[in-house]
């Protein structure tokens, strides 16, 4: 594999960013879209415009047929059992969103509990919230061990009569831990709780195979993984998509409608009110076609050494500390340097051209427990060398000498 | 085929005077189909004698000229027809109307499967093809007695 | 203004759709993309790209900037006072499905009644169902006159003590009848009634002033606006936003989250959970430099021109009967013919190139009002031209000749 | 300015260790502010004596180089005016860091000015000029007493 020809993919590389290199350290934020990503959108909008199911003309039986090629794609690449248990929302958080209300409608009970972690994402830590305000129920944390990994035996540990549901990040966007969805899916369904995985992070990085897996639902954020901006996708058992009620309410997902009742389409359709992100659906395609064309794989091979190399130049750097040691790593590298807050690192290194993220990258649950306000966040996608790493580690040596470090 | 032609051809007829179009009296199997997309509704009745075998089968509903033909022909070559055959029969139509080029049951004689070839043309229209398909969805599900109402999806 | 120059823009009508021009009579359903869009989008990906409001790199201000610019052109464009007015959403239908939900969360009561009209698209009635269903809201229909209009006197006479919220289209998807939203909102407003507006079909077509229409809502769709897909937007009344509770929860939209509470942002962010359409909000500036360029007036001109003209060539015709008659009307031109399907006269258009809509365009309560099944649905936008009217026509003829009228 | 120098120049020195961190004895207005983005939160106090003139200004939290430094210095320079005077510093201080090359207001001195003009720098820096203005606008709620927390938006 050759990161240097996978890199020209993407346009980007080829701009200069305040008369530097752009050393892009943000994916896990959000990934630089390959080439074919965006000529997919192009054409569409030029050649080919349609909405999508809902007129007969050609350019709208074309339409449709793309958007349903994008279903069947994933369908294939997360190896889901049925092309119906793919839905299409506007991201990860709206597939959250809709997960937990639907659940909150008509499953979940006043009482009952939701296990979630210390290292979730606010996405995955509100929508919950809002139950335990309307419907009473109760939220419970799995907590960190040292490494900044959550091990089954902490879940286990916390898992109580009255656990209805466990919702866990795959990878977490901090510490990078990688969880073990799989133990815990089987260690839940054996006392009959529901498995619901943030996937924003493990989606573009790890291998999906939801038969192996075997959760229940499974969010996923496109413009992660080298998709358009404004698409998530939830997968969700067909079985638990069938039984739930719908989301929102709109065209086309409906069956029959009278001015005393309503009855609602079959799936998808059910839970795709209104006209979906035809566009972005239809080149979403193209992303998956390009991480095929690399091979998960080698996508996994390629940031683990990468993971590697950074962890061991950042550990050699005195003054900064690394955020968790998890011993399986996706490709985040979150860090603290005493004495210099997150932001003037952010800022400093951006003159570098390096970007990375500081804040709480919406996780201020685990910012609270490690005790720091903030973290830099130095994470990578595909197209990121060994170089990348370098330059951030001596942009780092820049910031530390402006401030006397 | 081109678009004249496949209207012209059977589906005018078919499709503007149809057969069938009534209730069966004393039918003991039925069920109803709709397409939520367009608006197309119908509602299939068979009549089985004590040899299972379909002494009668009508429909009611309204639609586009494509679903009305089809349904006429449907219920016309259905009859004399057991349940069996019935199912071969609605397979091997999907199955032409879809992707194959011709049609393969035993249980069909060369006129019938005359008539029905006349309905292969829909195949380049693929938003219509639910419109040549929802009559024999239904009738299976007559056969099956489920309760719920059939949807055609793609 | 000169339309051929107009149609220039749009490089869909460079293209042969099976041999044919392409004649587009479906831009209710959804408008074209003229090319300043479609490269704004490219531009941003391929040199600009990075996720808004979470990083403090370079391409982060500047993405995020971009962001907000659009936000600023949307809210000088409908005339809202507050920039915070403006709200990102996936479409139409979710602003709507916001509306209901949060004013169902927080507003209205059991035997409450919410009153909508027989024009209204699934979108704005099955949210209020949700309601009816969950809350026990009770929901009342306006009824059409006989030019498929729906008048202030028939507003009037529906409204009753117990109504708390009028939920009504700008201009009707069927019978293109243009709503008196000012007169209705000021009466309801005496009233202590809300007023929510699906401005989907109004947004593309008419001149948007909030202060003087003076809705509480008003939800757009910007796929029909000459913009991408996947995009929409709220307008809400400061005062509305602020007080109602959040919809969707996630990254962005919190202030502060602890273990045991959370505290919601301010307007807009509080209803912006997630990782937001990026791209489309950037790209949907031009289209609102688009629309400013050709000019409101011209464009309502343009298309109440095409409108009468098509009204009369089609009244002319004899078998086709035309959906609607009112006064005030959109360019939108729904019909029957006697004998013949809607299916069937679309299928035939098409092979023309004239793509038009059938079915009941989520319009089913009307349709049954209408004791039709379907109908046929042609749309101008901005593109068309007297000559695709014509074709609409003379193609109507070739499929009357078909069926033997 | 550059990067370097806009940190170095005194914000360095400020931001490590800035005056006025403490909490005001006796304090009888103060407000909380905070910045969800970053997580910066700070809390100002001040004392008014009778004369409604700030004996004392101070200030807890935690933030970036930026917005200590900006809080640092405003406690110092804010000591010894009132109320009407301290706001038309904010106001004078919020034009500057975006768009304005002067401060102008009469209630600074030149030495005040020179102090506060050293974080003009940060105005090329658009997603950190709320870290300049969070103490800022806290302060205002102060004097307000206004019981909601601030929150910093672009
Ligand atoms: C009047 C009206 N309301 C609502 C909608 C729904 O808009 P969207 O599908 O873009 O959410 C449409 C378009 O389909 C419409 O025409
Ligand atoms: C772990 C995790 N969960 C959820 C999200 C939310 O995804 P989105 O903002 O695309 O909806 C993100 C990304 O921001 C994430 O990293």
């Amino acid at each position: 594999m050759n990161i240097d020809q996978i890199k020209k993919e993407f346009p980007i590389f080829d701009e200069k960013i305040q008369n530097n290199d752009l050393v892009y350290l943000d994916s896990a934020n959000s990934s630089q879209k390959p080439k074919i990503v965006v000529d997919r959108i192009n054409e569409f909008y030029t050649k080919q415009f349609s909405n999508v199911g809902r007129s007969v003309h050609y350019l709208a039986v074309a339409a449709t047929n793309l958007y349903e090629n994008t279903r069947t794609s994933v369908q294939k690449y997360i190896n889901a059992k049925h092309k119906n248990e793919i839905v299409f929302t506007k991201g990860a958080t709206e597939a959250l969103n809709l997960v937990a209300n639907t659940l909150g409608q008509s499953y979940l009970q006043e009482g009952d509990e939701v296990l979630i972690t210390e290292l979730e994402h606010h996405s995955n830590y509100v929508p919950w919230h809002f139950l335990r305000k309307s419907k009473n129920i109760k939220i419970n944390f799995a907590e960190i061990n040292e490494e900044g990994e959550i091990t089954l035996e902490e879940i286990e540990k916390k898992i109580t009569p009255k656990t209805k549901l466990i919702s866990i990040t795959h990878l977490s966007n901090v510490t990078g831990a990688i969880l073990p969805v799989k133990e815990i899916t089987q260690l839940a369904h054996s006392k009959g709780i529901i498995v619901v995985v943030d996937g924003c992070q493990g989606a573009p990085h790890l291998k999906l195979d939801m038969q192996e897996l075997d959760c229940d639902f499974y969010a996923i954020s496109c413009h992660k993984m080298y998709g358009p901006t404004g698409l998530g996708v939830l997968y969700g058992k067909k079985k638990w998509l069938e039984e739930l009620p719908p989301y929102q309410g709109g065209g086309g997902m409906i069956n029959e409608v009278k001015k005393d009742r309503i009855s609602y389409g079959e799936l998808p359709n059910k839970y795709e009110a209104g006209t979906m992100a035809t566009a972005q659906v239809i080149a979403f395609d193209k992303s998956i076609k390009f991480l095929e064309s690399i091979g998960i794989e080698n996508v996994m091979k390629h940031e683990a050494d990468l993971v590697e190399y950074g962890q061991e130049l950042l550990q050699k750097n005195n003054s900064v500390k690394l955020i968790g040691n998890p011993k399986n790593k996706g490709g985040v590298l979150s860090f603290i340097i005493e004495g210099v807050h997150p932001h003037d690192i952010a800022t400093i290194l951006d003159e570098d051209g390096v970007a990375i993220r500081a804040g709480h990258h919406c996780c201020q649950i685990l910012h609270d427990k490690l005790n720091i306000p903030a973290s830099a966040r130095a994470s990578v996608g595909i197209y990121n060398t060994k170089e990348d790493l370098d330059q951030l580690n001596e942009s780092i040596n820049n910031c530390k000498k402006i401030f006397d470090l | 085929m081109n678009l004249k032609e496949l209207y012209q051809e059977i589906i005018l007829e078919h499709g503007k005077n149809p057969r069938n179009l009534r209730k069966t009296e004393g039918f003991n199997k039925d069920a109803k189909g709709n397409n939520p997309l367009c608006g197309d509704n119908i509602h299939v009745y068979l009549k089985l004698n004590g040899q299972k075998i379909v002494e009668d089968a009508s429909f009611e509903g309204s639609g586009c000229a494509i679903s009305m033909a089809s349904a006429s022909i449907m219920t016309d070559l259905i009859k004399g027809k057991n349940e069996h055959e019935a199912k071969e029969i609605v397979e091997d139509f999907l199955g032409m109307i879809k992707e194959n080029p011709e049609l393969k049951s035993k249980y069909l004689s060369e006129d019938e499967k005359t008539k029905l070839m006349c309905l292969s043309g829909v195949k380049q229209y693929p938003m219509r093809v639910k419109c040549a398909t929802l009559s024999w969805h239904t009738m299976v599900s007559a056969f099956d007695e489920e309760m719920e109402e059939v949807k055609t999806e793609n």
